[in-house]
């Protein structure tokens, strides 16, 4: 057999691991780490094995479907694109488990640690794996699911418990949207099969809705006064939702927050899982996006956007991991521009996005593990208590450099020396660039520079502050043990060389998964229907536009270094409460405050809820009125029992006199 | 609550000793009667054409004796019963406290 | 024989259980008894033919030949899942209550088995009047058991919703009465047997008069569902009911089940099919967005989950007026879910109220620190309830959306807005309740007791269990609403 | 012959003059009469059609009837006997303690 026959296996079983650990854990010592340690080093050794045939032989896509109900199917799809995701997920996932057996071993509830976890890795390997666009949606529920269930982990903490809540739901506000866009995407195919759908056909799957691209690209509704493209309305719910996960303006707010649960969690969301699964939900369904271009606009402006924004955030953090988090939120803005610019490169979008995406999980994971490392030892993550750890924890300290140098972007252009950050964001400004000047506007182009500069003031701030200098307060701390720094190393290896010795290969693997292996996509035939032409790749861009993005990331790491590490200007002057800069940055624009109070408690549950409570007591007093009224009328009927026989007797006589003579006068009339 | 109650029927009270003096009783009394009146001339009333002749057959005591022990027994035993469980009803009522 | 025994074993056993003397002997009785109906209930369902959406195991005994009135009892895929569900969650309600220390537990356990044989009797009916006098021996237990064992208020809510839904079924009798006699008139002979007045139905010659008939029937529905603006005895009712009493609240399907059984086959011989349709699209999404906000003001925990319990039943109306095959499956499976998932919900409820004596979700906090197996479950039934997918709630939303959105495309956007209502006031029921730091001054709570955590654990497994392989019982589902639909298609609806 | 119109329309004006006195009258003895009149009235029309039918069974029942009135004359008088033992009276409508 075929190793591609046990691909079900790969997320089976993490998920197997799950029960096994959440009802055995308890018995075993570590919390049963072992359990998912070994499941998931089994579905990464497969994923290894499948991709490395991939590379091989393209054509192999392992595409395997089993009826569910009614016209729908659960099924894996194993292409390029899934392949490498698969890899990279379980791979990441397998080293933070590893980290995790360190990092949690003091924790009286490790089992449902390693549980939850187990379960989260199977959901977003089920996620990469499916093959229809519903089966996608579950185990995107279900990557939810664990994420509120990992932030909430510590839940006699009433912080993480509220942080859990809001990631849950504003995510869900984008899975709403991602659900309604299935369901306009269901039943339009189901008009398309005019309600009689063929046995055998499973509407949902990803290659039976490609192949009706043309179909509902055709298709639009009046929506008040405007018409409204159906495929565009799809693939903007379908945008929606990956704005929630992937934490996108304006639906970010739930990703700084998240970093109540243990770090080990924060690495898993920002690097492996969740945080990826929008980036790869617009990428799996890029064709759609493609023939839509008003949506892909959308996606490249958003995330020039996003990336810039949260940058500025990044800069005034003072919190080890918030810092982390934002910047994770402006490197998935690089994404999601990655994925929009292919309105000018097409199918390459893809490759040079995920690209992105795998060098951010390695150089991202390993920030976040350092950072873990570092709060394990010294028990704070407030950066201005910080200072000098290098000297105690020096592996420590030297991979979060290679991260952070990853993350900047530092390299040589023209050629694919450089971290591996580099070489992929580096692609990304480019295709801006490209963007541009194949007239989508230039606003993304220069956005994405600017957040390059902030991106590398942000984190060769935190290096300085946190490593470099004196100590600013006396703390405890040593280095970590094995279990930590041996992954610690392991990604520091990836973020160096993983980018430079794969670029070749590696876009031309996963931006012809669309074009050659799946479903032999017409891509530019795709882009006619959308009412533009691709434009043609071309290296030719001027020296500055190659040398920018490292110009700018050396900046930014001079800068830091003047500020921080020389501290040529006084900090205390800039960072005041009277700054009205710094206070909106530090505040985060009141977004906290507009989305969360003001929205969601004063409009929606004070106003709303309470608007409706004060309804349903309206309705609660016309059914009891309804019920006084008749016990009011017996009251007053009651009067005429007088309870004296004479009066009934003339009562019954006037009754039937008169009954008698209205039938004789009806009679008479008729 | 108890305030309406009593006004309604001190209403109704007032009302029905006003029109005490059988006045009403009357009127009723009368419509009623000419009810009937009017519906039993405006009814064609079927008999037999004429009584029998023979002065014999004017007596129906013997019919009358003969149905209620053949046809009619059953609701005569009832009757009976009925009767006297009356009697005795009506003594024992009658006779009131003073048997106690 | 089948079905006659598993109506009539509940109430044969009701009787036997008020004679008993002790809480032992009562709670025996009781469960052999609704373990007997499990058992038939499983070997009827696998006797039964799912691909078929013809009525099966149909007994028939003539009664009152002279006004059409005859003992009939059938089933088909309409009502097998929800006998199912029915036949499953008694015996485990009953080992539930297996410790508790109610008063005159005789008649507990006696009302229990008599509102089981009621709501199976509904079910199994196929004579309109069997099926009216089972329907009104549903209101009777369930009246004495919230007004014998309810909270503080419950001789205004047991008097209320006994009055309001009796109302309600005295409407929907003048709709039986009026398709009775209309199909007498028109051919000559009487009969109450359901799917031969559903058939005669199309013959009445005056469109009003239709008219007026199918909206007494669904009047007499949706009340029993319930259903927006008719809803305002649900929560009094499931509030104060002891929880076996909103547990069987829960397992009263009758209202829907009339929907599917008789609503949906008359509702393209209507004079005005498609302001039915509008009625019941619009009542059943401003339900859901309703409820769900009603659910989020709630202070009073099982009040919440009553008002959700609202909210659910809008997706029923609402996947029932969609007229897609996958829709009105997707509402039958809704009621399915909606019964195991409420169970737990309101097993849960009762659990906090004993262990703490309070339900106001403020004053609660922490409990899962005390009470883990319990937070296990009741994260699992409210993930279920607010929708996760791959447990049964979901698969029910899903079809009930996405096949109403084919049809009623404004109805659906209304009902998807109240998604993310619905996960919040779950979530924060969640984080007030179970999660935070633990108030002392709750005592010393302990975890809920072995049978406790057989039920609940049982009933979770099989909403996880149906989540994730729905065909059991939505195929037959499937087949049946495939049918209905065929109906409606036929007439160009 | 005497037309039976003129039997049915006596028995009417008897049955309207019992029904005038029981509406009006308060005195429980002379309701009770009133209502043998109105008895009385419907036993007239009894004979009257069962001699103009040439068929006994009325007379049989008008016999019934006037044995059941005695039995119901007996009760009631026992009743207003007892009714005026507690009360010392025996208007009618001051008994009215069921009321309501």
């Amino acid at each position: 057999m075929a190793i591609g026959d046990y691909a079900f296996l790969i997320p089976l079983l993490p998920a197997l691991a799950f029960v096994l650990t959440f009802f055995l854990g308890k018995k075993l010592p570590n919390g049963g780490a072992i359990i998912p340690i070994v499941a998931i080093a089994t579905s990464f050794v497969i994923s290894l094995l499948i991709t490395l045939g991939l590379l091989q032989n393209p054509e192999q896509v392992i595409n395997q479907s089993v009826s569910w109900f009614a016209m729908l199917n659960l099924g894996i799809l194993v292409d390029p694109l899934a392949a490498v995701m698969l890899t990279m997920v379980s791979f990441v996932s397998l080293l933070i488990h590893i980290y995790s057996t360190g990092y949690m071993s003091h924790d009286r509830a490790q089992y449902r640690y390693f549980a939850e976890t187990s379960l989260f890795t199977a959901s977003m390997l089920s996620l990469i794996i499916s093959d229809n666009i519903l089966q996608l949606f579950i185990s995107w529920e279900l990557v939810g699911l664990c994420s509120y269930l990992l932030i909430g982990f510590w839940y006699q903490k009433p912080a993480a418990a509220s942080a859990a809540k809001k990631a849950f739901l504003t995510t869900r506000i984008g899975d709403v949207m991602f659900l309604a866009g299935i369901v306009v995407l269901f039943a339009d195919l189901f008009r398309l099969y005019n309600g009689a759908i063929p046995d055998g056909i499973f509407i949902l799957k990803f290659d039976e809705i490609f192949s009706q691209i043309p179909q509902l690209a055709a298709m639009s509704t009046p929506v008040l006064g405007f018409q409204v493209n159906h495929l565009t309305l799809i693939t903007l719910l379908f945008f929606g939702g990956a704005v929630g996960k992937s934490g996108q303006f304006p639906l970010h707010v739930w990703l700084p927050d998240a970093m109540e649960g243990p770090t080990t969690v924060s690495a898993l969301i920002h690097a492996a899982t969740m945080v990826t699964a929008g980036v790869y939900l617009v990428a799996r369904t890029f064709p759609m996006f493609i023939a839509a271009p008003d949506s892909l606009m959308v996606v490249a402006y958003l995330g020039a956007f996003t990336a810039i924004f949260a940058a500025t955030m990044g800069i005034v953090m003072n919190d080890l991991k918030r810092v982390l988090a934002y910047s994770t939120i402006s490197q998935l803005g690089y994404m999601m521009l990655g994925l929009g610019v292919g309105a000018a490169i097409g199918a390459e979008a893809v490759g040079i996005s995920i690209f992105h995406l795998i060098n951010h999980a390695f150089f991202k994971a390993l920030l976040f593990l350092c950072a873990g490392s570092v709060i394990h030892a010294v028990g704070t993550h407030d950066m201005r208590q910080l200072g000098g750890v290098a000297k105690v924890m020096p592996i420590t300290a030297a991979t979060m450099i290679i991260a952070a140098l990853a993350l900047a972007g530092i390299g040589i252009p023209g050629t694919s020396i450089g971290f591996s950050g580099f070489i992929s964001k580096d692609a990304i400004i480019e295709a801006a660039y490209l963007f541009g000047e194949n007239g989508g506007g230039w606003f993304p182009y220069v956005l994405s520079i600017a957040a390059a500069l902030l991106t590398s003031i942000y984190i060769f701030r935190l290096i300085f502050m946190t490593f470099f200098g004196k100590p600013r307060t006396a703390y405890g701390g040593h280095e970590s043990p094995a279990s930590m720094t041996i992954p610690l190393s392991i990604l520091a290896l990836f973020a160096l060389a993983f980018g430079a010795l794969t670029t070749e290969r590696f876009n031309k693997f996963v931006s012809e998964t669309f074009v050659n292996n799946f479903v032999h996509m017409d891509i530019p035939g795709l882009a006619e229907l959308g009412g533009y032409h691709l434009a043609a790749h071309a290296g030719h861009e001027p020296l500055i536009i190659l040398w920018l993005p490292v110009i700018v990331g050396v900046a930014g790491l001079l800068i830091a270094y003047l500020v921080y590490g020389m501290r040529i200007v006084n900090m205390d002057k800039l960072v005041s409460r009277n700054n009205p800069v710094y206070k909106l940055l530090y505040n985060r624009y009141y977004q906290n405050a507009i989305l969360t109070n003001f929205l969601s408690i004063k409009v929606v549950y004070e106003g709303l809820a309470f608007a409706g409570r004060a309804v349903d007591r309206g309705f609660d007093w016309i059914v009891d009125w309804i019920g006084n009224i008749s016990l009011d009328a017996g009251d007053a009927l009651r009067q005429f029992q007088t309870g004296v026989v004479q009066n009934y007797a003339m009562i019954v006589i006037t009754g039937v006199s008169l009954l008698v003579i209205l039938i004789a006068v009806v009679r008479e009339v008729l | 609550m108890l305030n309406k109650q009593f006004t309604i029927m001190q209403i109704i009270t007032s009302v029905y000793r006003f029109f005490r003096p059988r006045i009403v009783g009357m009127v009723i009394a009368l419509l009623f009667l000419a009810i009937v009146l009017v519906s039993v001339i405006g009814t064609s009333w079927p008999a037999i054409d004429q009584l029998p002749q023979n002065l014999d057959d004017q007596s129906n005591i013997k019919g009358i004796g003969l149905l209620i022990f053949t046809e009619f027994v059953v609701p005569f035993e009832l009757l009976s019963i009925v009767l006297l469980s009356a009697m005795v009803g009506a003594i024992y009522i009658a006779k009131g406290e003073a048997g106690r | 024989m089948l079905l006659s025994m598993i109506v009539l074993i509940p109430l044969i056993f009701a009787v036997l259980t008020l004679l008993t003397k002790t809480r032992a002997q009562a709670r025996a009785l009781a469960l052999v008894s609704s373990v007997a109906v499990l058992l038939l209930t499983i070997y009827t369902y696998f006797m039964f033919d799912s691909t078929s959406a013809a009525t099966q195991f149909e007994e028939m005994y003539t009664w009152v030949p002279s006004l059409g009135i005859s003992y009939n009892l059938g089933i088909d895929g309409i009502s097998l899942p929800l006998i199912l569900l029915n036949a499953i969650v008694i015996p485990l309600l009953i080992l539930f209550t297996w410790n508790d220390e109610k008063h005159a537990p005789n008649r507990f356990y006696s009302l229990i088995l008599i509102t089981q044989g009621a709501v199976l009797g509904v079910f199994c009916a196929l004579d309109f009047f069997l099926f009216y006098v089972f329907w009104e021996l549903t209101l009777i237990p369930l009246f004495f058991m919230v007004s014998m064992w309810g909270g503080p208020k419950k001789h205004y809510a047991s008097i209320k919703f006994f009055i309001y839904t009796h109302v309600a079924s005295l409407v929907m009798l003048l709709g039986i009465f009026g398709l009775y006699f209309a199909a007498w008139n028109n051919t000559g002979t009487p009969s109450l047997n359901i799917p031969y007045l559903l058939s005669q139905f199309q013959f009445i010659g005056s469109g009003m008069t239709r008219d007026l008939i199918f909206l007494a029937l669904l009047f007499g529905f949706i009340v029993k569902l319930p259903v927006f603006p008719f809803h305002s005895w649900l929560p009094d009712a499931y509030t104060e009911a002891p929880t076996a009493g909103s547990v069987l609240f829960v397992l009263l399907k009758i209202g829907g089940y009339g929907i599917f059984k008789i609503m949906l086959p008359l509702l393209p011989f209507t004079a005005s099919p498609n302001l039915m349709i509008t009625i019941m699209g619009a009542l059943g999404a401003v339900s859901v967005l309703y409820g769900a906000f009603l659910a989020l003001a709630q202070q009073d925990m099982k009040r919440m989950v009553a008002y959700s319990s609202l909210s659910h039943m809008g997706y029923v109306t609402l996947g029932a007026a969609g007229l897609v095959s996958l829709s009105v499956s997707g509402a039958m499976f809704q009621q399915f879910s909606h019964g195991l998932i409420m169970s737990i919900m309101f097993m849960a409820c009762g659990v906090i109220n004993n262990a703490t004596g309070t339900r106001i979700m403020n004053e609660l906090g922490g409990l899962a620190q005390r009470m883990p197996k319990l937070a296990v479950i009741m994260v699992l039934a409210f993930m279920a309830s607010l929708g996760l997918p791959g447990l049964t709630g979901f698969i029910a939303e899903f079809s009930v959306l996405s096949g109403s959105f084919v049809n009623l495309q404004g109805y659906v956007v209304i009902a998807l807005m109240a998604i993310v209502i619905t996960g919040a006031y779950h979530l924060w029921a969640l984080q007030r309740s179970m999660f935070g730091v633990y108030k002392e001054k709750l005592g010393n709570v302990v975890d809920i007791n072995g049978y406790q955590t057989f039920a609940m654990g049982l009933i979770a497994i099989l909403i996880v269990y149906f989540g994730l392989n729905p065909s059991p019982v939505l195929d037959m589902m499937l087949t049946n609403s495939e049918y209905l639909v065929g109906l409606m298609a036929g007439m160009g609806v | 012959m005497i037309p039976v119109e003129l039997y049915i329309g006596l028995a009417a004006v008897i049955f309207a003059i019992g029904l005038f006195g029981f509406m009006t009258q308060r005195n429980g003895v002379r309701m009770l009469m009133c209502v043998e009149l109105m008895l009385n009235s419907a036993n007239i029309n009894l004979v009257a059609f069962s001699s103009y039918h040439g068929n006994l069974t009325g007379q049989v029942f008008t016999l019934y009837v006037i044995a059941l009135a005695a039995a119901e004359a007996a009760i009631g008088f026992a009743i207003l006997m007892s009714i005026f033992r507690m009360k010392d009276m025996i208007d009618l409508d001051k008994i009215n303690v069921l009321r309501w």
